[in-house]
């Protein structure tokens, strides 16, 4: 390019580099999906036949260039490598003025590369899935769009630029998951995502506008600098209002009722958006307010109760759940709800959160693959229970599968158990309550996964008659290995020699945990539920499942089938007690607003029927009135002498 | 309060309500007739004997007379139904007037009326001059403007009741020229037709006349009547009779004329 | 007091002064010649020519008059700046109302008026004078008194010379409203009800003028003023008087409780000779209305405005609400020249001379639309002559544009909508008001108003929203007479609405009565 | 160049433009009279465009471009015209919808009467442009006023079947506020002749004048009242759903997109400058019917049957906002509101005209009519949805600038009522997603079983709305550039002050 | 002499008047009932005159008589064209307007 691309940089925030070098380019990142989003949505149909390569070139190309600046940025000294690049000033009404400026730093490069990376497997994975959609380019094009939403909620430096990639990721899982506009359930799943999303942007909205009030900034630069000035009450609003964003962004209890439903979405949608990155955002949000929630210990334990509250009910939901998305849709509830518990411990908690989130990216990306390779070879059957014996018929699938599997169990050395472990020790460091809870989620966790894996792997076969299963091609089983392998090998390499911690440290600060237990009778404690979950399950499963689900099951199994209630409670209260706040309005729209006009109308009317009546034609009628008008004003003349 | 006051407000005011409640037309007339005089008495009295006279003179004389030609022309005879048609009117007309009387009388009688100036005591060069004196000289454009009214009351009269003819006035030699030329040419009868009921029974005339050669006129009964269908049917006997009479059979007893 | 036989002593008279309605009323007696000499064949051309003629030469008299203060013929006219600028407007408007008179092209028949009125309704004489192609000539010299009676009614400086003046303008019309071509069993109904009532009213008006003298010992307007302060013992009197003197103009100009003639009258007279009813009426009652309030009674203004204030109110709701179920248009318009007395009333009672201005205004603007919309009334027709009935009027649009289009004009300005003389005319009536602390009375003359617009739009919506139904109603070509009338009233709507200044500034130059 | 009566000129094209459209006869041919009558807009447009680069930027809070021709001397009328950045911005709102809506209704109109719509809507535009840029207040209402006429017919004339009643509501409401508004206008007047001994419609001198709080108030009730009922606040706002959900769809953006925002242009340009204490005291009111109004919309659209009527509400919840913001007080609220303005004008285009392209295919507006559209019309669905995101305030659309500067600033002064409102945004993605769900998604119903995909007319007219929408949600600043001088001067005149942060103060 | 007394008659035949036009069908005598009130306004004026020392009230008077009996010739005719048409003097049966 002859000329600069690079936007003239605005004065640097404090702890902030202005960007220069290739780092001025950053906004490359969101650029090239963006790009690719545009291209194929405005292309019409004459984008058909290239969309797809393209729209997997971009995110690939934007990871490239991730790995890039990454580079780059490892070869910087520690406290040089927040960069910040403002384009242009966004808004500026009087004191509120809001750059339209990146951040890149270790926390966002992390994402960064996590959505990139992750992203262009799935992109890959979707060339094989999506190959006989009539509408893939579209389908190819939300991806993109959301791709580039998500770079830009992660590299916003600013809490509202931030709102903007966090509604867009938003709109783009909307319109992702209601992808088969023809399916009334999916198009129904979509909006209840959008609208419990919206529920939590309220939350963020509030967050942000008392951050100006209390700030007069909505930086991340500026409120971590200022924060420190606030008074506990703002800053544990501030800290409660990020917290309810953070829960309808990340499926977290009371807003988790959307996540089971989005599995309405193509399979590599749930892999994308609804396991590895989206959901995830409500963690980067509890982690990037960090200055926020470091001050305020009560807004943490809201964090904490939420992330432990969700990893449970996530976890027992999941128990029941016969459709294999809807399990591990479950499983991703419960350990978003570790990565949110590990996020609300403060500086001993955020790398873990972080690290579990970018391990859980891995395992359950893989696993949503895995379990999207098997409906693909199952005629789109979703119902574990018409499954069953397939680990020799799709041998890579199984095979990576099993590696999630054992990962999201903390196996070590896979990947979970380096996540898992810390997070369980640092919930123990904080409350006890909080680490039993987790000891307990890893519990379950190990019975469900086991269950999931038993009943479509092994066990016996309850196929339906048409179903011929297949081992899926080649797009979509070495996206599947690959993230096997980073399944396998991410635990270890995050905490080789604490790289993240070290990587993540200028960002969120550290602190080691001192659980009141020693370390390794910790472990040993985890290692010994994970393996009675297990146990119980191969007992439950391994020879054979029922082909339909029993009904005479426990009251705590009917209320996990049923989400815990949490629709029924919607329900009940939200979309009934809506209607009927609706049809209130309605009725007094019409009665009150409509009937107050129309009564005046009737009165006017009314009166004039009646000085209508008046006139009779009657000469002497008329005359009548004169001298009634007449006597009436003399003797009004009379009173006002008076 | 004199004596001639007393008289004639008592007399005015009967005349007043005389005309209020007299059936007659006519006799409204009269009682408004006798108010007048009366007020032309009481004005004599108020030192106007000028507009005494005038009273009597125009409105007595004059516009009450033109009342009456009215009246004739409208039918003498006619006599209100006394009876109210117009819900609730009496009542409430009565009430007003009455509240209206009440309210006029209080203002006058709480009002203090310089009574002092006796204009007939102060009068040199008489009445009739003092008031030409002013309607000649301040008045006077009221007094030729005056003149537009009763031109404006002329034409008005004439544009009204004045029937002018748009054809000349036939005399009776053209009517007559003119009838036999119908008789000519469409053999229309040139003369009065028939009266109905001649020789017949019933004077009537839905009974038609009878020629004399005893049958019967179909001319002699009005048309409407004849496309209605209620003509009379003639009695035979009738019919024979006055065949009888007509052709000198019969002698009638009592009188030349027969029966009516 | 002494009196005695003065020396007789020729009163001045200004003849120039007193020019508008004296040429008008010398032209009414040589009309009457021409009826009495012309031969029938050139009555017609030749009284129009004298019609013309003579309302010109008083327009002009009255425009060179304006600016002149004098008092003549005995003080009994007041020469003065709203005096002289309404006979000015009563000349113009009759010279429109003469145009509309003069129409004879959109009834086959002839002209709006019977050929013979004598002749006795559905006779076979009227059908004689009617294919003789007759014309009731003697309109004009009618027409000539009524128009020369309301230009003395404006001026009239005593009570005597106001009550000749109210005969002089109303008989000739009691008359013209009987005479109706097409009708006439209604027109003279119209004729009977406005007469009875009308000397009902003009019965209240000389009883009332006798309490006053009684009360005041003078008729003249300055003799009145001048003993209203000096006589408390005759109070009473003189306020019962002042009752029944506002009385008679109230009737006059159409306001509540006197109005119910309004309607019937309006609805059977002559649609064109409504139109110059309508609008030279109004004009004239209300400029003797505003000479007795101001001039004769300006002393007892805190006595007689709750009294008008009152009927103000009644009269501008009577008004609308009568007009809202209209189904006759005629009558709708006739109860909207009710609701605009009360609004004109708002006007008057704030007794400053911004409310004079602010009426003389209103008057000058009513009077040129409400004439517009009776004329454009006569145009709209079936077999049976005018279409009257607001459902007949559906789809014109579609039929007539033009004529749709200017009635939907007309009918905003009536409603008082920007950029028509009707808005600016309301506006400075309520500014008025306003000035003189009567926001209450503003306030309902506002809601007044939100209900008027509902029945002029009505017309509006028939006209435009809806598709014609019958075939047989249809807009008449007029004659060039008709067509003048329309285009003077609309374009001075217009240019009233638009750009009201220099009537503004002709009416600010000499806002005050003379006595 | 600079010397050129530039407002004027703005009034007087697309009148000229109403006026030759008018007399074109019919045999000229809809197709080319149509043609004259976007020439026009266009030409005002680029007007328009003549008239915004002669405004000087962010110079100073006085009004620019100023004329000044006696009109009335008797009541001190003048012909005065002048924009400021509000004004601006509404005249450039104008100058963009106007082209945009009349070629998006290209073929909504039978050709015999063509000429007429698009004379109607030119002439609506020349006093549309009046009133933005009238800085005398009895020209403002005089083409408050006559604004109502051409709107009046468009409904009348040209809507569906419940058209006359609904024209009549509109025009009873809109003249029952006018009238209020007119004796306030008067009462204003003749305040100010009793203060200072002439009496002017000037703005500058109405609000220099130093009426007693207790007139302030009055008059405040009456400018509100009008106001209210033109912007359309609950429980004035019946006649909205009425006169919106029976026009054509380009009638009701011109009439929601345009017209309505005379009532809150009104209240910032007219009420906050002339009454500014009362304003302050009466703030409340005003914000509790705004509060009232978002949620009583937003509500209302989710019961609505009918695609028009429900983008009615939808309407009048964002004029809630739009009033929220105003009454707020604070520079963030007033700017907020004002590009608010803007960004409503455009979503409203998008929303109606996307959705109208819809119902003239499918001939209803009933929603249960329509299923599944986005089978056969996977275009129209787009931009649907566009118009539906962008009136739930979506974050990248210029919407969502303005709703969260608006709540922003209402947060600082009540943050209760502004949390409270913020709940709004639930409630409208429930509504516009419902909306789409029901029209779009499914099995395709059989109205919309054979409809044809839109055109590139249709496209064409729609993408400049759309891109405006876009490009102001990221670079929303050269508007606020545009209209911050303008809130500064707001906040002035009402003696207020932006809250100081609650820490540290300002950067 | 008291003019009050005068006056007072006036006063009641004036009301007398009044309500003989709106109790009386006849159109005629609905008319003279008219008359009525206009002679009792002369006889106000006439006593008023009295009362002031000022011929103006008698003048007045004469006037009124000239218009009055310019008003009976025009209401008469008025009167006689209705019966012509339709055969009755009652005010009444003219009641085709209305409402």
């Amino acid at each position: 390019m002859g000329y600069t691309l690079a936007f003239e940089a605005i004065s640097p925030i404090a702890n902030t580099q202005v960007a220069t070098g290739s780092f001025a380019y950053l906004w490359l990142l969101i650029a090239l999906p963006l790009i690719g989003a545009l291209v194929l949505l405005l292309g019409g149909s004459r984008t058909n036949s290239f969309g797809p390569l393209l729209a997997v070139l971009m995110p690939a190309t934007s990871f490239g260039f991730a790995v890039y600046l990454w580079l780059q940025m490892l070869g910087l000294p520690k406290e040089l490598r927040s960069q910040n690049l403002v384009l242009f000033e966004w808004i500026n009404i009087g004191s509120f003025q809001v750059p339209f400026g990146f951040q890149l730093d270790p926390l966002s490069m992390s994402f960064v590369l996590l959505i990139t990376g992750v992203g262009s497997l799935i992109h890959i994975y979707s060339l094989g899935y999506m190959d006989h959609d009539p509408g893939k380019r579209r389908f190819f094009g939300y991806l993109n769009l959301f791709v580039a939403a998500m770079l830009l909620l992660v590299l916003a430096d600013n809490y509202l630029l931030l709102y903007v990639g966090w509604e867009g990721v938003g709109l783009a899982s909307y319109l992702l998951i209601g992808y088969y506009q023809h399916k009334p359930s999916a198009a129904a799943a979509a909006k209840k995502a959008f609208v419990v999303n919206r529920v939590g942007d309220v939350g963020l909205s509030l967050a942000i506008m008392l951050m100006f009030v209390a700030f007069h900034t909505v930086t991340f630069a500026g409120i971590s600098e200022k924060a420190e000035q606030g008074s506990a009450t703002v800053l544990f609003l501030i800290g409660i209002f990020l917290l309810i964003g953070a829960a309808g962004k990340s499926a977290q209890v009371p807003l988790q009722s959307w996540l089971l439903d989005a599995m309405e979405g193509p399979t590599p949608v749930s892999a994308l958006i609804h396991a590895a990155t989206m959901v995830t955002a409500g963690v980067y949000l509890i982690v990037r307010s960090n200055s926020i929630y470091d001050l305020s210990v009560a807004a943490q334990n809201a964090v904490i109760l939420v992330g432990a509250v969700t990893l449970l009910a996530g976890a027992a939901i999941g128990m029941a759940k016969d459709d294999i998305k809807k399990a591990l849709a479950a499983s991703t509830m419960s350990q978003i709800g570790y990565m949110v518990l590990a996020a609300g411990l403060g500086p001993i908690g955020y790398v873990y959160a972080i690290m579990h989130l970018l391990t859980h990216g891995f395992f359950k990306a893989g696993m949503f693959l895995g379990a999207g390779s098997v409906m693909h070879a199952m005629n789109d059957e979703v119902d574990m229970r018409k499954y069953g014996a397939l680990r020799g018929i799709m041998m890579i699938t199984f095979g990576t599968f099993f590696v999630g599997y054992l990962a999201i169990l903390g196996v070590p050395p896979f990947a979970g158990f380096y996540s898992k472990d810390l997070i369980i020790e640092a919930a123990f460091d904080r409350s006890i309550i909080a680490g039993v809870a987790t000891l307990l989620g890893a519990g379950i966790t190990a019975f469900y996964m086991s269950r999931l894996i038993l009943m479509t792997f092994f066990s016996n076969k309850r196929w339906e008659d048409d179903a011929h299963p297949h081992e899926s091609g080649l797009t979509m089983t070495i996206p599947m290995v690959v993230l096997a392998i980073g399944s396998v090998s991410s635990g270890f390499l995050l905490t080789y020699n604490d790289a993240l911690k070290s990587w993540l440290a200028p960002v969120t600060g550290y602190q080691t945990p001192e659980p009141p237990i020693a370390i390794p009778v910790l472990i040993a404690i985890t290692l010994a539920t994970v393996l009675l979950g297990v146990l119980v399950a191969v007992k439950l499963y391994l020879k054979e499942a029922a082909r339909v689900a029993p009904t005479d099951v426990s009251i705590f199994t009917k209320a996990a089938r049923k989400d815990l209630y949490g629709d029924a409670i919607n329900e009940a209260v939200f979309m009934r007690g809506g209607q009927q706040v609706v049809n209130a309005t309605t009725a007094v729209d019409n009665s009150v607003v409509e009937g107050s006009v129309n009564f005046i109308g009737r009165i006017t009317l009314g009166l004039s029927s009646l000085v209508r009546a008046t006139q009779t034609g009657y000469t002497r009628n008329y005359a009548l009135a004169m001298l009634i008008g007449v006597a009436l004003l003399l003797l009004l003349a009379a009173i006002v002498r008076l | 309060m004199s004596i001639t006051f007393a008289i004639c407000a008592t007399l005015s005011v009967t005349g007043a309500l005389g005309m209020l409640l007299s059936k007659r037309a006519v006799h409204s007339a009269l009682f408004v007739a006798l108010t007048m005089i009366n007020l032309a008495v009481l004005y004599l009295q108020l030192s106007a004997p000028f507009l005494g006279m005038v009273q009597i003179i125009v409105y007595t004389g004059a516009v009450m007379m033109l009342f009456l030609f009215v009246l004739m022309i409208v039918g003498v005879d006619s006599s209100d139904s006394l009876t109210e048609t117009l819900k609730g009117q009496r009542v409430t007309a009565i009430a007003v007037a009455v509240a209206l009387g009440l309210l006029l009388t209080t203002s006058i009688g709480s009002a203090v009326i310089a009574t002092d100036t006796q204009l007939d005591t102060v009068l040199a060069g008489g009445n009739v001059q003092a008031i030409a004196n002013l309607m000649f000289s301040k008045y006077v454009l009221a007094l030729e403007v005056t003149a537009a009214l009763l031109v404006t009351a002329a034409v008005g009269a004439m544009v009204l009741a004045h029937r002018e003819r748009i054809t000349p006035k036939l005399s009776q030699r053209e009517q007559q020229k003119a009838r036999f030329a119908d008789y000519a040419l469409t053999g229309k009868h040139p003369g009065p037709l028939p009266s109905s009921g001649v020789y017949a029974r019933h004077n009537a005339v839905d009974t038609p006349a009878l020629l004399p050669d005893g049958s019967v006129s179909t001319i002699s009964v009005p048309a409407p009547l004849q496309a209605r269908g209620s003509v009379r049917d003639i009695n035979e006997e009738d019919a024979q009779q006055i065949v009888d009479l007509t052709q000198g059979n019969t002698v009638i007893e009592g009188g030349q004329d027969g029966r009516n | 007091m002494l009196i005695t036989t003065e020396v007789f002593v020729q009163p001045e008279i200004n003849w120039f002064a007193i020019s508008p309605f004296t040429i008008l009323l010398a032209a009414g007696v040589f009309s009457l010649l021409i009826e009495t000499f012309a031969p029938r064949a050139a009555r017609r051309p030749l009284q129009l020519a004298l019609v013309f003629g003579a309302l010109l030469a008083s327009f002009a008299a009255a425009a060179l008059l304006l600016g002149t203060e004098t008092l003549t013929a005995g003080d009994a006219v007041a020469i003065d700046g709203p005096g002289v600028l309404l006979q000015a407007v009563i000349a113009l408007v009759a010279l429109v109302g003469a145009a509309g008179l003069a129409e004879n092209k959109v009834d086959p028949s002839g002209d709006a008026f019977a050929a013979r009125a004598s002749a006795i309704p559905g006779s076979s004489d009227e059908r004689a004078f009617t294919a003789a192609g007759w014309y009731s000539t003697e309109i004009w010299t009618l027409f000539l008194f009524a128009a020369g009676g309301m230009q003395l009614f404006v001026v009239a400086n005593d009570l005597l010379t106001m009550f000749i003046a109210l005969e002089v303008m109303s008989l000739p019309l009691y008359l013209m409203a009987g005479m109706a071509r097409r009708r006439r069993l209604l027109s003279q109904e119209a004729a009977l009800k406005y007469f009875v009532l009308g000397a009902y009213s003009s019965a209240f008006f000389l009883f009332g003028a006798a309490l006053v003298y009684g009360a005041t010992g003078g008729i003249n307007f300055n003799d009145i003023a001048q003993a209203i302060p000096g006589r408390p013992q005759t109070a009473t009197l003189l306020m019962a008087g002042v009752v029944l003197i506002f009385v008679g103009m109230l009737f006059k100009i159409g306001s509540a409780p006197f109005h119910q003639w309004t309607p019937d009258v309006y609805q059977g007279a002559p649609t064109t000779l409504t139109a110059f009813m309508a609008a030279g009426v109004k004009l004239a009652a209300f400029g003797a209305m505003l000479r007795l309030a101001y001039s004769a009674f300006g002393a007892l203004i805190w006595d007689w405005r709750p009294l008008l204030w009152a009927i103000a109110a009644i009269t501008m709701f009577v008004g609308v609400l009568a007009a809202l179920m209209q189904t006759d248009i005629k009558r709708m318009l006739a109860y909207s020249s009710v609701a605009h007395a009360g609004f004109l009333l708002v006007g008057l009672i704030s007794g400053t001379n911004a409310g004079l201005v602010s009426v003389l205004f209103y008057l000058a603007a009513y009077a040129f639309t409400t004439l517009g919309v009776f004329l454009l009334l006569s145009l709209v027709r079936d077999a049976n002559g005018e279409a009257n009935n607001i459902d007949t009027w559906r789809g014109l649009a579609s039929k007539s544009p033009l004529t749709a289009f200017t009635m939907t004009f007309l009918l905003l300005a009536l409603a008082g909508f920007p950029l028509t003389s009707g808005f600016i005319a309301k506006f400075s009536v309520f500014a008025a008001a306003v000035q003189a602390n009567q926001m209450p009375i503003v306030l309902l003359a506002i809601l007044a108003s939100a209900i008027a617009v509902v029945f002029y739009l009505r017309v509006v919506v028939l006209m435009y929203f809806r598709a014609a139904e019958s075939t047989e109603v249809a807009v008449a070509i007029p004659s060039n007479f008709t067509v003048v009338a329309l285009v003077v009233s609309a374009v001075i709507t217009l240019i009233l609405g638009v750009y009201p200044q220099p009537l503004l500034d002709l009416i600010s130059q000499t806002p005050v009565f003379i006595r | 160049m600079t010397n050129l009566p530039y407002l004027t000129l703005l009034i007087l094209f697309p009148l000229v433009g109403s006026l030759v459209t008018f007399a074109l006869p019919m045999a000229f041919g809809a197709a080319r009279i149509k043609a004259v009558a976007i020439g026009f807009s266009v030409a005002s447009f680029f007007m328009f465009v003549l008239t915004a680069l002669q405004f000087e930027l962010g110079t100073s809070d006085k009004f620019q471009l100023t004329e000044n021709y006696e009109w009335i001397a008797a009541f001190g009328v003048s012909w005065a015209v002048g924009v400021d950045g509000l004004g601006l911005v509404m005249l450039g709102l104008v100058a963009i919808l106007v082209p945009v809506v009349l070629l998006a209704g290209w073929s909504d109109i039978a050709d015999d009467v063509a000429g007429k719509f698009f004379g109607l809507v030119l002439l609506l535009q020349a006093v549309v442009t009046g009133v933005f840029a009238a800085t005398d207040l009895f020209m403002f209402y005089v083409f408050f006023e006559v604004m109502l006429i051409p709107m009046y017919f468009l409904i009348g004339r040209f809507g569906d079947q419940n058209r006359r009643k609904a024209a009549v509501k509109f025009l009873i409401f809109s003249l029952v506020g006018g009238l209020v508004l007119l004796a306030g206008v008067i009462s204003v007047w003749v305040n100010s002749i009793r203060i200072t001994g002439f009496g002017s419609f000037d703005l500058e001198y109405l609000s220099s004048l130093d009426l007693s709080l207790e007139t302030q108030r009055w008059l405040f009730m009456a400018f509100f009242f009008a106001f209210a009922i033109k912007a359309p606040l609950v429980p004035l706002h019946s006649w909205l759903p009425d006169a919106a959900g029976s026009s054509t769809p380009t009638v009701a953006v011109l009439l929601i997109g345009i017209l309505d925002k005379v009532g809150t242009y009104g209240m910032l340009r007219f009420l906050l400058p002339m009454f500014p204490e009362a304003s302050v005291e009466l703030a409340p009111i005003a914000l509790t019917l705004a509060v009232l109004s978002i949620f009583y919309g937003a509500i209302m659209a989710i019961g609505s049957r009918d695609i028009k009527r429900l983008m009615a509400y939808v309407s009048i919840s964002h004029f809630g906002f739009i009033v929220l913001g105003i009454f707020a007080f604070t520079t963030q609220g007033i700017s907020g509101s004002m590009f608010y303005m803007l960004s409503h004008g455009l979503s409203t285009a998008a929303l109606f005209l996307a959705a109208g392209y819809l119902m003239q295919r499918t001939q209803s507006s009933k929603i249960d009519d329509h299923a599944g559209a986005f089978q056969t019309t996977p275009l129209l669905a787009g931009f649907i949805l566009f118009g539906a995101l962008s009136s739930v305030a979506l974050p990248g659309l210029a919407s969502f600038i303005a709703e969260f500067t608006v709540l922003l600033g209402t947060f600082a002064r009540y943050p209760l009522l502004a949390g409270f409102a913020t709940l709004g945004i639930v409630v409208a993605a429930v509504y516009a997603l419902w909306l789409y769900q029901r029209t779009m998604t499914g099995k395709p119903s059989d109205a919309v079983a054979g409809i044809k995909e839109i055109s590139g007319r249709e496209v064409l007219a729609l993408s400049p709305i759309i891109a405006l929408t876009i490009a102001l949600g990221f670079v929303p600043q050269p508007a606020f550039d545009v209209l911050n001088p303008t809130a500064t001067k707001v906040m002035q005149q009402v003696n207020q002050i932006d809250p100081a942060a609650l820490i540290g103060g300002d950067n | 002499m008291d003019v009050t007394n005068y006056v007072i008659l006036a006063a009641i035949l004036f009301s007398i008047g009044a309500v003989g036009v709106l109790v009386r069908r006849n159109a005629i005598v609905m008319f003279m009932s008219i008359e009525l009130m206009l002679n009792a306004a002369n006889l106000a004026f006439v006593a008023f005159a009295q009362a002031n020392g000022t011929f103006d009230g008698q003048v007045v008077a004469f006037f009124v008589m000239v218009v009055a009996a310019a008003e009976v010739v025009i209401g008469l005719a008025i009167i006689m064209a209705i019966f012509r048409t339709r055969k009755t003097a009652s005010i009444d049966e003219a009641n085709l307007l209305r409402a």
